[in-house]
């Protein structure tokens, strides 16, 4: 029981520091280096197609 | 933002506390037989250790201070199986050791060994085995001799497991020592004081004094650094030889300077050695000593100190 | 002292983790285009491995092995090491927009290179202690990092030169990477 | 149909491993044998399989802000499950397969999946897409393996990874003409350039064969 507390504490953490992370917005001249990420695969990259959340909070 | 956070957080949190949950029931039903399993590849070597013995089930180590102890598994009705790893000449050795209920050594299976063929791998000659089998868990343990690294290793590793066993029986061991005894001497062949082989390099008298009757000299004496080495440099073994010139009788001998191969001509500073000399007769000239095996060199140097002391 | 070095060298040049372990190859492919980047990246993995390493060592030793939690390894060290990448993301980019600029726009990509866990798991799986887990947590990624700039310098030549149609892009990285790894195969004897 | 189409073309057109380049690490690092490469397949098919219909079944509660590291979470899980699995009941493959089975959670592959597929479709076909693309992975898998395992040292041979009973073994290249170079990492990243090469070759030149039928 003690295990899933510790668990569920670190998911938890997990889920706020990456609300707040993405709440973050990117320093000033930084968003070039998107287009130097071509041919990896990663999808949880934040600089992938797919990760379009960025986007909808600048909107 | 600081409730949306919030409703994440207790999302995720619930999720993994899910998760975790899955986890501890794949586990409760996984663990036993993942245990059964490592118990089935380790039975081999166990059953070799307790032949006769089916039942083994894991011990947990809680107080091994060393942390040579990897696992240990108790042999039903019989003892305790230990597997141990320790840091051999340069790679770590793996073996497992049973102690038998009733406190003596059962057997010594070595699992992984790569130190030097045809020294460390000594230690899995009969030789060291019948050393180490048969004894009690309060008995100390003698490393071998020329082989002092790997099988003072494997002897750190067994007093581990003794250690642990003593612990847990209640046996008092008094608080025997991690390391291994001294090797008792092997000696070679016999060479008499007034040979040839103490003929061909005389000794040198450095220093002479006289207390009545006994005389004590200081003698230095050619080793395997001078005769056979024979770098720059290179310096002879100085003994004190003490005499009663009225018994015509050796009192004592000992090494004052060692000059020979550290680890193996120093083997000769060992009590049993010296006990050899003690009342030799110096006007018989048939007396003899035994050499000691791998320090033949540096024992014939003793034996022409010794030579040169008493004089022609 | 000895065996460190060792295992230092060992780590970085003879069981290099990209062309004997296969592992980090998806930045490696997708990111070693620019020798500039292939820097920054190797930066951002050092950091976040050896962050990452200490967080899930310490975990383990203290928290997991202590109250016969073992099997939640893979899950927390996962949660350790998304987390430790968003909570250093975050930071920089709010207080160094330049560090952010050379190494923090990599950082998004770390989270699932499998370098980083499976350094973790085998910090533990090896049986490390904390002196050997240090260093080996640094040898990995700057045995990454060396690898993927040599590979960077080798690829923006490739660029200029004619590669088979059917070979450009991937294909011909991958050839690259096999007489790199043959090269590589040469160090085996060092230790 | 189309269904079958998707299905079909995950195993040739868009493999996930030669034309898509999803999760390289696991493909080169086990495709020494051709039973590492079937057991490394199951393992990723059924961990695919159901991270798909789970990640599909929570899609409409899962906040789309933290989708990631729900999925991250989900996916881990389920590996160390099969991990426990497999320890449990396949003794031989875990000691073969050993570190890499928890690196699964790392393959791009099972995020992708979650995140293009999973997380935009109803359970069913989401349980289609993830056999499909698990197949797909497994057959690249298999290719890579089997030459490898020929080349290197001319037998290919299989054995059941339960009981560890071999199953068929034939000699196809005699001893003294085998290549051991390709059971080397060396080896692994030649042949997969060639096996990708030779795919993208076949691509072009099929969509070549359209264009002049049209």
């Amino acid at each position: 029981m003690p295990g899933l507390l510790f668990l569920a504490a670190m998911g938890g953490l997990y889920a706020a520091l990456y609300y707040f992370n993405h709440k973050t917005p990117i320093p000033a001249g930084c968003e070039v280096e998107e287009v130097s990420c071509h041919g990896c695969s990663i999808s949880s990259c934040g600089k992938h197609p797919s990760q379009n959340y960025t986007l909808e909070v600048k909107q | 933002m600081f409730k949306k956070a919030l409703h994440f957080t207790v999302f995720l949190a619930l999720l993994s506390g899910l998760a975790g949950g899955a986890l501890a029931y794949v586990n409760s039903i996984t663990a036993p037989i993942i245990n059964e399993n490592a118990i089935a590849a380790e039975k081999v070597n166990l059953v070799k250790l307790f032949p006769g013995t089916s039942e083994f089930a894991p011990l947990e180590i809680t107080n091994d201070e060393t942390g040579f102890i990897q696992s240990a598994y108790t042999a039903k009705d019989a003892g305790i199986a230990y597997k141990v790893q320790v840091m051999g000449y340069a790679n770590p050795i793996v073996f497992m050791v049973g102690i038998s209920n009733d406190g003596k050594i059962v057997g010594l299976e070595i699992l992984d060994l790569r130190d030097t063929a045809g020294i460390g791998t000594r230690v899995e000659d009969p030789e060291f085995k019948d050393n180490v089998v048969g004894k009690t868990t309060t008995d100390p343990l003698a490393a071998l001799s020329g082989a002092t690294v790997t099988s003072g290793a494997v002897i750190r590793g067994i007093n581990a497991a003794k250690a642990h066993f003593n612990d847990s029986k209640g046996i008092d061991d008094g608080g025997g020592s991690d390391d291994p005894v001294t090797p008792p001497l092997v000696f070679g062949d016999p060479v008499g004081i007034f040979s040839n082989a103490t003929a061909s390099a005389p000794a040198e008298i450095l220093e002479e004094t006289t207390d009545g009757d006994v005389t004590t000299y200081l003698v230095a004496s050619k080793g395997y650094a001078v005769l056979e080495g024979g770098y720059e440099g290179a310096k002879p073994n100085v003994f004190k030889i003490v005499i009663n010139t009225a018994e015509k009788k050796v009192v004592s001998m000992e090494l004052v300077e060692f000059n020979d191969t550290t680890g193996l001509g120093d083997k000769i500073d060992h009590e049993d050695f010296w006990a050899q000399f003690e009342g030799l007769a110096t006007d018989d000239d048939s007396i003899e000593i035994d050499v000691v095996s791998g320090a033949t060199v540096t024992a014939i140097s003793a034996a022409r100190a010794l030579r040169g002391a008493i004089g022609e | 002292m000895a065996e460190l070095f060792t295992l230092f060298i060992t780590a970085v040049l003879i069981n290099n983790i990209v062309l004997t372990r296969f592992l980090g190859l998806c930045p490696f492919m997708g990111v070693s285009r620019k020798t500039s980047s292939a820097l920054g990246m190797g930066g951002a993995v050092t950091f976040v491995i050896f962050g990452a390493s200490m967080f899930t060592y310490a975990l383990y030793h203290l928290v997991l092995n202590k109250y016969g939690l073992q099997y939640m390894d893979l899950i927390t060290f996962i949660l350790v090491i998304a987390s430790f990448v968003q909570f250093t993301e975050m930071i920089i980019k709010k207080y160094s927009p330049a560090l952010y600029k050379s190494l923090g726009v990599f950082l998004p990509l770390i989270t699932t290179n499998c370098a980083v866990l499976y350094v973790a798991l085998d910090n533990i799986k090896q049986g490390f202690d904390l002196i050997e887990t240090i260093v080996y947590s640094l040898a990995v990624p700057i045995g990454f990092t060396l690898v993927l700039y040599l590979f960077s310098a080798i690829r923006e030549r490739l660029d200029l030169s004619d590669v088979p149609a059917p070979f450009k892009g991937n294909a011909i990285a991958m050839v690259v990477a096999a007489i790199m790894a043959l090269a590589f195969g040469g160090l085996a004897g060092l230790v | 149909m189309n269904k079958l189409d998707n299905f079909k073309a995950g195993f040739i057109k868009e493999n996930p491993v030669f034309a898509l380049y999803l999760g390289l690490c696991s493909v080169l690092a086990i495709s020494t044998t051709l039973n590492n490469a079937v057991g490394m397949g199951v393992a990723v098919i059924i961990v695919l399989t159901v991270s798909n219909v789970i990640i599909s079944a929570i899609r409409k509660v899962t906040p789309s802000e933290i989708r990631i590291p729900v999925y991250i979470v989900v996916i881990a899980t389920l590996v160390k499950i099969v991990e426990m699995l497999i320890q449990a009941y396949a003794t031989d493959l875990y000691g073969t397969l050993g570190i890499f089975i928890p690196l699964i959670v790392v393959n791009c592959i099972i995020l992708g999946r979650a995140e293009a597929f999973a997380s935009k479709n109803n359970m069913l076909d989401s349980l289609i897409d993830g056999i499909g693309m698990g197949l797909g992975y497994t057959f690249g898998l298999i290719i890579l393996s089997a030459t490898r395992q020929i080349l290197a040292t001319g037998i290919l041979n299989f054995s059941n990874p339960f009981t560890s009973e071999m199953m068929f073994e034939v000699r196809l290249i005699p001893a003294d003409y085998v290549i051991s170079l390709f059971s080397t990492p060396a080896g692994a990243f030649l042949t997969f350039a060639m096996i990708a090469g030779a795919l993208e070759a076949y691509k072009s030149k099929a969509s070549k064969k359209v264009k002049e039928v049209k």
